[in-house]
Protein backbone atom coordinates (compact mmCIF):
# COMPACT_ATOMS: atom_id res chain seq x y z
CA UNK A 1 0.00 0.00 0.00
CA UNK A 2 1.47 3.24 -1.44
CA UNK A 3 -0.06 6.63 -0.87
CA UNK A 4 2.27 9.73 -1.76
CA UNK A 5 1.32 13.31 -2.55
CA UNK A 6 4.50 15.20 -4.16
CA UNK A 7 5.73 17.93 -6.47
CA UNK A 8 7.92 15.92 -8.22
CA UNK A 9 7.44 13.55 -11.21
CA UNK A 10 6.71 10.09 -10.73
CA UNK A 11 8.26 7.39 -13.02
CA UNK A 12 5.84 4.43 -14.09
CA UNK A 13 8.23 1.74 -14.44
CA UNK A 14 9.95 2.38 -11.54
CA UNK A 15 7.24 2.58 -8.95
CA UNK A 16 5.46 -0.59 -10.83
CA UNK A 17 8.55 -2.63 -10.54
CA UNK A 18 8.71 -1.48 -6.54
CA UNK A 19 5.00 -2.41 -6.04
CA UNK A 20 5.66 -5.74 -7.83
CA UNK A 21 9.00 -7.24 -7.55
CA UNK A 22 9.07 -10.67 -5.27
CA UNK A 23 5.59 -10.51 -4.94
CA UNK A 24 4.55 -13.63 -7.43
CA UNK A 25 0.99 -14.25 -6.72
CA UNK A 26 0.30 -11.09 -8.69
CA UNK A 27 -1.05 -11.52 -11.94
CA UNK A 28 -1.91 -8.65 -13.22
CA UNK A 29 -1.69 -5.24 -12.54
CA UNK A 30 -3.87 -2.81 -13.93
CA UNK A 31 -2.20 0.93 -13.93
CA UNK A 32 -3.98 4.68 -14.73
CA UNK A 33 -1.92 7.38 -15.43
CA UNK A 34 -3.56 10.67 -15.47
CA UNK A 35 -2.54 13.81 -17.70
CA UNK A 36 -2.81 17.46 -18.21
CA UNK A 37 -4.61 18.10 -21.49
CA UNK A 38 -4.03 21.06 -23.53
CA UNK A 39 -7.16 22.19 -24.12
CA UNK A 40 -10.09 23.30 -21.42
CA UNK A 41 -13.31 24.02 -23.85
CA UNK A 42 -12.17 26.20 -26.30
CA UNK A 43 -8.77 27.41 -24.42
CA UNK A 44 -5.12 26.59 -24.81
CA UNK A 45 -3.76 25.86 -21.58
CA UNK A 46 -0.46 26.99 -20.80
CA UNK A 47 0.04 25.62 -16.87
CA UNK A 48 -2.21 24.18 -14.71
CA UNK A 49 -1.63 24.09 -10.69
CA UNK A 50 -2.93 21.57 -8.21
CA UNK A 51 -3.62 22.73 -4.59
CA UNK A 52 -4.69 20.53 -1.99
CA UNK A 53 -4.79 19.89 1.82
CA UNK A 54 -2.05 18.64 3.52
CA UNK A 55 -3.34 16.20 5.87
CA UNK A 56 -6.27 15.61 4.97
CA UNK A 57 -5.18 14.64 1.32
CA UNK A 58 -3.28 11.80 2.68
CA UNK A 59 -5.90 10.32 5.07
CA UNK A 60 -8.99 10.89 1.73
CA UNK A 61 -5.96 8.51 0.14
CA UNK A 62 -5.40 5.94 2.38
CA UNK A 63 -9.48 5.76 3.53
CA UNK A 64 -9.79 5.32 -0.67
CA UNK A 65 -7.52 2.50 -0.93
CA UNK A 66 -8.68 0.89 2.43
CA UNK A 67 -12.04 0.69 0.76
CA UNK A 68 -11.02 -0.66 -2.54
CA UNK A 69 -8.56 -3.77 -0.36
CA UNK A 70 -12.16 -4.01 1.84
CA UNK A 71 -14.09 -4.99 -1.54
CA UNK A 72 -11.62 -6.93 -3.86
CA UNK A 73 -9.02 -9.44 -2.85
CA UNK A 74 -5.59 -7.16 -4.33
CA UNK A 75 -1.97 -7.83 -3.20
CA UNK A 76 -1.06 -3.91 -3.83
CA UNK A 77 -2.56 -1.06 -4.35
CA UNK A 78 -0.83 2.90 -5.23
CA UNK A 79 -1.87 6.31 -5.45
CA UNK A 80 0.70 9.39 -6.51
CA UNK A 81 -0.93 12.53 -6.76
CA UNK A 82 1.15 15.41 -7.27
CA UNK A 83 0.98 19.43 -6.39
CA UNK A 84 1.80 22.45 -7.53
CA UNK A 85 2.58 23.71 -11.40
CA UNK A 86 2.20 21.63 -14.12
CA UNK A 87 2.57 21.65 -18.05
CA UNK A 88 -0.07 20.16 -20.58
CA UNK A 89 1.38 16.57 -21.14
CA UNK A 90 2.71 16.08 -17.74
CA UNK A 91 2.09 13.31 -15.55
CA UNK A 92 -0.89 14.52 -12.72
CA UNK A 93 -2.00 11.05 -11.12
CA UNK A 94 -1.16 7.49 -10.80
CA UNK A 95 -3.50 4.80 -9.66
CA UNK A 96 -2.73 1.14 -9.62
CA UNK A 97 -4.04 -2.32 -8.06
CA UNK A 98 -2.38 -5.83 -8.11
CA UNK A 99 -4.11 -8.60 -7.96
CA UNK A 100 -4.16 -12.39 -8.44
CA UNK A 101 -6.35 -12.01 -11.49
CA UNK A 102 -7.29 -8.81 -13.88
CA UNK A 103 -10.87 -8.43 -13.19
CA UNK A 104 -10.24 -7.10 -9.66
CA UNK A 105 -7.18 -5.50 -10.96
CA UNK A 106 -9.18 -3.83 -13.39
CA UNK A 107 -12.49 -2.49 -10.69
CA UNK A 108 -10.16 -1.88 -7.94
CA UNK A 109 -8.01 0.79 -10.43
CA UNK A 110 -11.59 2.14 -11.85
CA UNK A 111 -13.09 2.15 -7.90
CA UNK A 112 -9.60 4.33 -7.28
CA UNK A 113 -10.24 6.73 -9.75
CA UNK A 114 -13.52 7.13 -9.55
CA UNK A 115 -13.43 8.12 -5.61
CA UNK A 116 -10.16 10.39 -5.39
CA UNK A 117 -11.97 11.88 -8.17
CA UNK A 118 -14.53 12.94 -5.78
CA UNK A 119 -13.02 12.25 -2.42
CA UNK A 120 -9.57 13.94 -2.45
CA UNK A 121 -9.01 17.39 -1.32
CA UNK A 122 -7.49 18.47 -4.60
CA UNK A 123 -8.13 21.69 -6.96
CA UNK A 124 -7.06 22.86 -10.02
CA UNK A 125 -6.23 26.21 -11.12
CA UNK A 126 -6.06 26.25 -15.01
CA UNK A 127 -3.97 29.11 -16.76
CA UNK A 128 -5.38 30.27 -20.38
CA UNK A 129 -4.82 32.96 -22.64
CA UNK A 130 -7.77 34.71 -20.59
CA UNK A 131 -6.28 34.41 -17.53
CA UNK A 132 -6.68 32.01 -14.55
CA UNK A 133 -9.79 29.63 -14.17
CA UNK A 134 -10.22 27.32 -11.43
CA UNK A 135 -12.10 24.13 -13.24
CA UNK A 136 -15.24 22.76 -11.97
CA UNK A 137 -16.48 19.85 -10.71
CA UNK A 138 -17.67 17.42 -12.82
CA UNK A 139 -21.57 15.89 -12.57
CA UNK A 140 -19.97 13.15 -14.29
CA UNK A 141 -17.46 12.34 -11.99
CA UNK A 142 -20.15 12.25 -9.32
CA UNK A 143 -22.79 9.38 -11.31
CA UNK A 144 -18.67 7.62 -11.87
CA UNK A 145 -18.27 7.27 -8.12
CA UNK A 146 -22.11 6.89 -7.05
CA UNK A 147 -21.98 3.64 -9.54
CA UNK A 148 -20.18 1.96 -6.35
CA UNK A 149 -22.38 3.10 -3.68
CA UNK A 150 -23.53 -0.05 -2.23
CA UNK A 151 -27.22 -0.96 -2.31
CA UNK B 1 -10.99 27.38 16.22
CA UNK B 2 -8.69 26.93 12.55
CA UNK B 3 -10.69 27.64 9.55
CA UNK B 4 -9.01 26.70 6.43
CA UNK B 5 -10.04 28.09 3.03
CA UNK B 6 -9.15 26.57 -0.28
CA UNK B 7 -9.64 26.92 -3.66
CA UNK B 8 -11.75 29.74 -4.94
CA UNK B 9 -13.73 29.99 -1.43
CA UNK B 10 -9.43 31.25 -0.12
CA UNK B 11 -9.49 33.53 -3.08
CA UNK B 12 -12.86 34.87 -2.14
CA UNK B 13 -12.67 34.90 1.79
CA UNK B 14 -9.02 36.62 1.35
CA UNK B 15 -7.45 34.36 3.64
CA UNK B 16 -5.88 30.98 3.55
CA UNK B 17 -6.37 30.34 7.18
CA UNK B 18 -7.55 31.98 10.46
CA UNK B 19 -7.91 31.47 14.25
CA UNK B 20 -11.33 32.07 15.19
CA UNK B 21 -13.50 32.34 18.68
CA UNK B 22 -16.98 31.76 17.40
CA UNK B 23 -19.91 32.87 20.17
CA UNK B 24 -20.66 30.24 22.33
CA UNK B 25 -24.24 29.65 20.44
CA UNK B 26 -21.91 28.60 17.24
CA UNK B 27 -22.21 24.60 18.08
CA UNK B 28 -22.16 23.00 14.64
CA UNK B 29 -20.66 23.74 11.15
CA UNK B 30 -23.98 25.08 9.70
CA UNK B 31 -23.98 27.62 12.65
CA UNK B 32 -20.37 28.81 11.97
CA UNK B 33 -20.94 29.51 8.61
CA UNK B 34 -24.01 31.47 8.95
CA UNK B 35 -21.81 33.36 11.83
CA UNK B 36 -18.62 33.66 9.06
CA UNK B 37 -21.52 35.10 6.55
CA UNK B 38 -21.83 38.05 9.15
CA UNK B 39 -18.33 39.13 9.27
CA UNK B 40 -18.01 40.81 6.00
CA UNK B 41 -19.63 40.61 2.06
CA UNK B 42 -16.03 38.43 0.99
CA UNK B 43 -17.31 35.48 3.59
CA UNK B 44 -21.22 36.52 2.63
CA UNK B 45 -20.06 36.16 -0.89
CA UNK B 46 -17.90 33.34 -0.71
CA UNK B 47 -20.85 30.88 1.23
CA UNK B 48 -22.90 32.32 -0.32
CA UNK B 49 -24.19 29.00 -2.40
CA UNK B 50 -24.10 25.79 0.17
CA UNK B 51 -24.41 23.51 -3.23
CA UNK B 52 -20.72 24.60 -3.36
CA UNK B 53 -19.39 24.35 -0.40
CA UNK B 54 -17.84 21.41 1.26
CA UNK B 55 -16.91 21.06 4.85
CA UNK B 56 -14.28 18.70 6.93
CA UNK B 57 -14.05 18.94 10.60
CA UNK B 58 -10.49 17.92 11.66
CA UNK B 59 -9.92 16.63 8.04
CA UNK B 60 -13.04 14.55 7.30
CA UNK B 61 -15.95 15.10 5.33
CA UNK B 62 -18.85 15.76 7.42
CA UNK B 63 -22.67 17.56 7.10
CA UNK B 64 -23.63 20.65 8.21
CA UNK B 65 -25.25 19.49 11.82
CA UNK B 66 -21.82 18.49 12.50
CA UNK B 67 -20.51 19.74 16.36
CA UNK B 68 -17.41 22.19 16.17
CA UNK B 69 -16.18 23.29 19.35
CA UNK B 70 -12.79 25.02 20.36
CA UNK B 71 -9.33 23.59 19.25
CA UNK B 72 -11.44 22.20 16.02
CA UNK B 73 -9.62 22.28 12.62
CA UNK B 74 -12.28 23.62 10.17
CA UNK B 75 -12.09 23.69 6.23
CA UNK B 76 -14.70 24.68 3.85
CA UNK B 77 -13.56 24.14 0.39
CA UNK B 78 -15.30 23.56 -3.17
CA UNK B 79 -16.18 20.21 -4.72
CA UNK B 80 -12.72 18.64 -5.49
CA UNK B 81 -11.15 18.60 -9.00
CA UNK B 82 -7.93 16.11 -8.83
CA UNK B 83 -7.11 13.24 -10.61
CA UNK C 1 -1.16 2.41 -32.65
CA UNK C 2 1.23 -0.21 -31.69
CA UNK C 3 1.38 -4.50 -31.82
CA UNK C 4 4.48 -6.00 -30.92
CA UNK C 5 5.03 -9.82 -30.26
CA UNK C 6 8.82 -10.51 -28.82
CA UNK C 7 10.75 -12.66 -26.97
CA UNK C 8 12.62 -9.85 -25.07
CA UNK C 9 11.15 -8.25 -22.28
CA UNK C 10 9.55 -4.54 -22.32
CA UNK C 11 9.67 -1.15 -20.73
CA UNK C 12 6.61 0.14 -19.27
CA UNK C 13 7.99 3.41 -18.34
CA UNK C 14 9.82 3.68 -21.80
CA UNK C 15 6.08 2.38 -24.13
CA UNK C 16 4.04 4.48 -22.53
CA UNK C 17 6.23 7.46 -22.69
CA UNK C 18 6.71 6.96 -26.51
CA UNK C 19 3.50 6.52 -27.01
CA UNK C 20 1.98 9.65 -25.00
CA UNK C 21 4.82 11.96 -25.78
CA UNK C 22 3.66 15.04 -27.60
CA UNK C 23 0.17 13.95 -27.66
CA UNK C 24 -1.57 16.95 -25.13
CA UNK C 25 -5.03 15.68 -25.87
CA UNK C 26 -4.76 12.64 -24.07
CA UNK C 27 -6.42 12.73 -20.39
CA UNK C 28 -5.74 9.24 -19.06
CA UNK C 29 -4.22 5.90 -19.92
CA UNK C 30 -5.18 2.62 -18.91
CA UNK C 31 -2.59 -0.10 -18.64
CA UNK C 32 -2.83 -3.52 -18.16
CA UNK C 33 0.31 -5.66 -17.29
CA UNK C 34 -0.04 -9.68 -16.92
CA UNK C 35 2.71 -11.24 -14.50
CA UNK C 36 3.59 -14.79 -14.73
CA UNK C 37 2.09 -16.06 -11.31
CA UNK C 38 4.27 -18.47 -9.07
CA UNK C 39 1.79 -21.07 -8.21
CA UNK C 40 -1.06 -22.81 -10.82
CA UNK C 41 -3.25 -24.66 -8.24
CA UNK C 42 -1.52 -26.50 -5.74
CA UNK C 43 1.72 -26.81 -7.85
CA UNK C 44 4.77 -24.43 -7.91
CA UNK C 45 5.75 -22.97 -11.27
CA UNK C 46 9.48 -23.36 -12.15
CA UNK C 47 9.13 -21.57 -15.82
CA UNK C 48 6.71 -20.86 -18.46
CA UNK C 49 6.91 -21.32 -22.29
CA UNK C 50 3.94 -19.23 -24.55
CA UNK C 51 4.08 -20.58 -27.92
CA UNK C 52 1.85 -18.45 -30.42
CA UNK C 53 1.11 -18.84 -34.14
CA UNK C 54 3.20 -16.34 -36.13
CA UNK C 55 1.65 -14.12 -38.56
CA UNK C 56 -1.97 -14.97 -37.13
CA UNK C 57 -1.33 -13.74 -33.92
CA UNK C 58 -0.88 -10.04 -34.89
CA UNK C 59 -3.55 -10.26 -37.31
CA UNK C 60 -5.59 -11.10 -34.67
CA UNK C 61 -4.10 -8.20 -32.11
CA UNK C 62 -4.46 -5.62 -34.60
CA UNK C 63 -7.91 -6.77 -35.51
CA UNK C 64 -8.49 -6.40 -31.46
CA UNK C 65 -7.11 -3.15 -32.16
CA UNK C 66 -9.01 -1.80 -34.93
CA UNK C 67 -12.69 -2.66 -32.98
CA UNK C 68 -11.47 -1.45 -29.45
CA UNK C 69 -10.84 2.17 -32.04
CA UNK C 70 -14.23 1.86 -33.26
CA UNK C 71 -15.92 1.70 -30.31
CA UNK C 72 -14.00 4.17 -27.94
CA UNK C 73 -12.96 7.35 -28.73
CA UNK C 74 -8.93 6.47 -28.29
CA UNK C 75 -6.08 8.59 -29.22
CA UNK C 76 -3.63 5.77 -29.23
CA UNK C 77 -3.41 2.05 -28.06
CA UNK C 78 -0.75 -0.54 -27.68
CA UNK C 79 -0.58 -4.23 -27.11
CA UNK C 80 2.50 -6.15 -26.50
CA UNK C 81 2.91 -9.85 -25.89
CA UNK C 82 5.47 -12.16 -24.86
CA UNK C 83 6.23 -15.44 -26.13
CA UNK C 84 8.98 -17.81 -25.75
CA UNK C 85 10.29 -18.98 -22.09
CA UNK C 86 9.68 -16.47 -18.71
CA UNK C 87 10.05 -16.98 -15.08
CA UNK C 88 7.03 -16.01 -12.12
CA UNK C 89 7.16 -12.55 -11.76
CA UNK C 90 7.77 -12.04 -15.29
CA UNK C 91 5.74 -9.57 -17.34
CA UNK C 92 3.52 -11.71 -20.25
CA UNK C 93 1.48 -8.74 -21.55
CA UNK C 94 0.77 -5.29 -21.48
CA UNK C 95 -2.24 -3.13 -22.88
CA UNK C 96 -2.86 0.16 -23.21
CA UNK C 97 -5.60 3.10 -24.18
CA UNK C 98 -5.34 6.00 -24.40
CA UNK C 99 -8.63 8.84 -24.51
CA UNK C 100 -9.04 12.34 -23.46
CA UNK C 101 -11.83 10.77 -20.94
CA UNK C 102 -10.81 7.79 -18.18
CA UNK C 103 -14.04 6.04 -18.56
CA UNK C 104 -12.74 4.97 -22.51
CA UNK C 105 -9.85 4.41 -21.34
CA UNK C 106 -10.53 1.96 -18.93
CA UNK C 107 -12.89 0.13 -20.66
CA UNK C 108 -11.02 -0.01 -24.13
CA UNK C 109 -8.32 -1.09 -22.18
CA UNK C 110 -10.06 -4.10 -20.28
CA UNK C 111 -11.72 -4.82 -23.95
CA UNK C 112 -8.58 -5.46 -25.21
CA UNK C 113 -7.41 -7.71 -22.43
CA UNK C 114 -10.98 -9.97 -22.40
CA UNK C 115 -10.75 -10.65 -26.34
CA UNK C 116 -7.23 -11.03 -26.62
CA UNK C 117 -7.21 -13.81 -23.91
CA UNK C 118 -9.97 -15.68 -26.05
CA UNK C 119 -8.57 -14.85 -29.77
CA UNK C 120 -4.77 -14.26 -29.82
CA UNK C 121 -3.19 -17.68 -30.49
CA UNK C 122 -1.18 -17.81 -27.69
CA UNK C 123 -0.97 -20.75 -25.56
CA UNK C 124 1.14 -21.20 -22.43
CA UNK C 125 3.14 -24.34 -20.77
CA UNK C 126 3.99 -24.50 -17.18
CA UNK C 127 6.42 -26.17 -15.76
CA UNK C 128 6.00 -27.50 -12.49
CA UNK C 129 7.79 -30.07 -9.69
CA UNK C 130 4.99 -32.80 -11.54
CA UNK C 131 6.70 -32.17 -15.53
CA UNK C 132 5.22 -29.73 -18.13
CA UNK C 133 1.99 -28.94 -18.50
CA UNK C 134 -0.39 -27.02 -21.11
CA UNK C 135 -2.72 -24.59 -19.09
CA UNK C 136 -6.51 -25.16 -19.83
CA UNK C 137 -8.55 -22.48 -21.37
CA UNK C 138 -10.74 -20.27 -19.27
CA UNK C 139 -14.47 -20.25 -19.29
CA UNK C 140 -14.24 -17.09 -17.27
CA UNK C 141 -12.18 -15.33 -20.19
CA UNK C 142 -15.46 -16.88 -22.45
CA UNK C 143 -17.93 -15.17 -20.37
CA UNK C 144 -15.55 -11.69 -19.83
CA UNK C 145 -15.24 -11.63 -23.26
CA UNK C 146 -19.30 -12.79 -24.36
CA UNK C 147 -19.98 -9.43 -21.94
CA UNK C 148 -18.64 -7.16 -24.86
CA UNK C 149 -20.95 -8.96 -27.84
CA UNK C 150 -23.19 -6.05 -29.31
CA UNK C 151 -26.76 -7.00 -28.64
CA UNK D 1 -2.57 -27.31 -48.41
CA UNK D 2 -0.07 -26.22 -45.36
CA UNK D 3 -1.48 -27.70 -41.97
CA UNK D 4 -0.21 -26.30 -38.88
CA UNK D 5 -0.59 -27.37 -35.64
CA UNK D 6 -0.17 -26.09 -31.82
CA UNK D 7 0.58 -26.46 -28.70
CA UNK D 8 -1.06 -30.12 -27.69
CA UNK D 9 -2.00 -30.52 -30.70
CA UNK D 10 0.55 -30.36 -32.28
CA UNK D 11 2.37 -33.29 -29.55
CA UNK D 12 -0.43 -35.33 -30.36
CA UNK D 13 0.02 -35.23 -34.19
CA UNK D 14 3.87 -35.21 -33.74
CA UNK D 15 3.96 -32.19 -36.04
CA UNK D 16 4.15 -28.82 -36.08
CA UNK D 17 3.50 -28.19 -40.06
CA UNK D 18 2.81 -30.54 -42.83
CA UNK D 19 2.24 -30.27 -46.73
CA UNK D 20 -1.01 -32.37 -47.44
CA UNK D 21 -2.94 -32.80 -50.57
CA UNK D 22 -6.79 -34.12 -49.06
CA UNK D 23 -8.58 -36.24 -51.34
CA UNK D 24 -10.67 -34.31 -54.22
CA UNK D 25 -14.27 -34.78 -51.86
CA UNK D 26 -12.53 -32.73 -49.35
CA UNK D 27 -14.14 -29.26 -49.35
CA UNK D 28 -14.39 -27.85 -46.09
CA UNK D 29 -12.35 -27.65 -42.81
CA UNK D 30 -15.11 -30.53 -41.33
CA UNK D 31 -14.57 -32.58 -44.36
CA UNK D 32 -10.70 -32.46 -43.95
CA UNK D 33 -10.97 -32.95 -39.85
CA UNK D 34 -12.83 -36.18 -40.79
CA UNK D 35 -10.23 -37.17 -43.56
CA UNK D 36 -7.38 -36.36 -40.83
CA UNK D 37 -8.57 -38.65 -38.24
CA UNK D 38 -8.61 -41.29 -40.72
CA UNK D 39 -4.51 -41.07 -40.70
CA UNK D 40 -3.56 -42.34 -37.95
CA UNK D 41 -4.32 -43.04 -34.09
CA UNK D 42 -2.39 -39.53 -33.33
CA UNK D 43 -4.51 -37.79 -35.68
CA UNK D 44 -7.97 -39.58 -34.32
CA UNK D 45 -6.65 -39.02 -30.57
CA UNK D 46 -5.79 -35.17 -31.64
CA UNK D 47 -9.00 -34.19 -33.24
CA UNK D 48 -11.20 -36.31 -31.04
CA UNK D 49 -13.51 -33.53 -29.58
CA UNK D 50 -14.18 -30.89 -31.52
CA UNK D 51 -15.11 -28.76 -28.79
CA UNK D 52 -11.66 -28.55 -27.53
CA UNK D 53 -10.17 -27.75 -31.37
CA UNK D 54 -9.84 -24.17 -33.17
CA UNK D 55 -9.57 -23.71 -36.58
CA UNK D 56 -8.18 -20.74 -38.64
CA UNK D 57 -7.87 -20.72 -42.44
CA UNK D 58 -5.53 -18.44 -43.84
CA UNK D 59 -4.90 -16.73 -40.81
CA UNK D 60 -8.57 -16.18 -39.40
CA UNK D 61 -10.89 -18.10 -37.28
CA UNK D 62 -13.31 -20.23 -39.22
CA UNK D 63 -15.93 -22.74 -38.64
CA UNK D 64 -16.25 -26.78 -39.98
CA UNK D 65 -18.40 -25.24 -42.77
CA UNK D 66 -15.52 -23.03 -44.09
CA UNK D 67 -14.27 -24.21 -47.30
CA UNK D 68 -10.98 -25.31 -48.03
CA UNK D 69 -8.73 -25.60 -50.96
CA UNK D 70 -5.25 -26.67 -52.52
CA UNK D 71 -2.38 -23.71 -51.24
CA UNK D 72 -4.72 -22.87 -48.22
CA UNK D 73 -2.60 -22.59 -44.59
CA UNK D 74 -4.77 -24.43 -42.57
CA UNK D 75 -4.29 -24.58 -38.56
CA UNK D 76 -5.59 -26.80 -35.96
CA UNK D 77 -5.04 -25.08 -32.01
CA UNK D 78 -6.69 -25.77 -28.50
CA UNK D 79 -8.62 -22.83 -27.38
CA UNK D 80 -6.02 -19.97 -26.85
CA UNK D 81 -4.35 -19.55 -23.31
CA UNK D 82 -2.44 -16.39 -23.43
CA UNK D 83 -1.96 -12.87 -21.92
Amino acid sequence: MVVRVQEEDFDIGTELSSLTTGKHGIGGVCLFVGLVREMAGDETISSMTLEHYPGMTEKELIRIEDEARSRWNLEETLIIHRCGKLAPGDQIVMVAACSAHRGNAFEAARFLMDFLKTKAPFWKLEDTGKGSQWVDARDSDDTAAARWEKG
Amino acid sequence: MKVLYFSWLREKVGTAEEDLSPPEDVGTAGQLIAWLRTRGDNYADALADMATVRIAVNQEYVQLDHPVKAGDEVALFPPVTGG
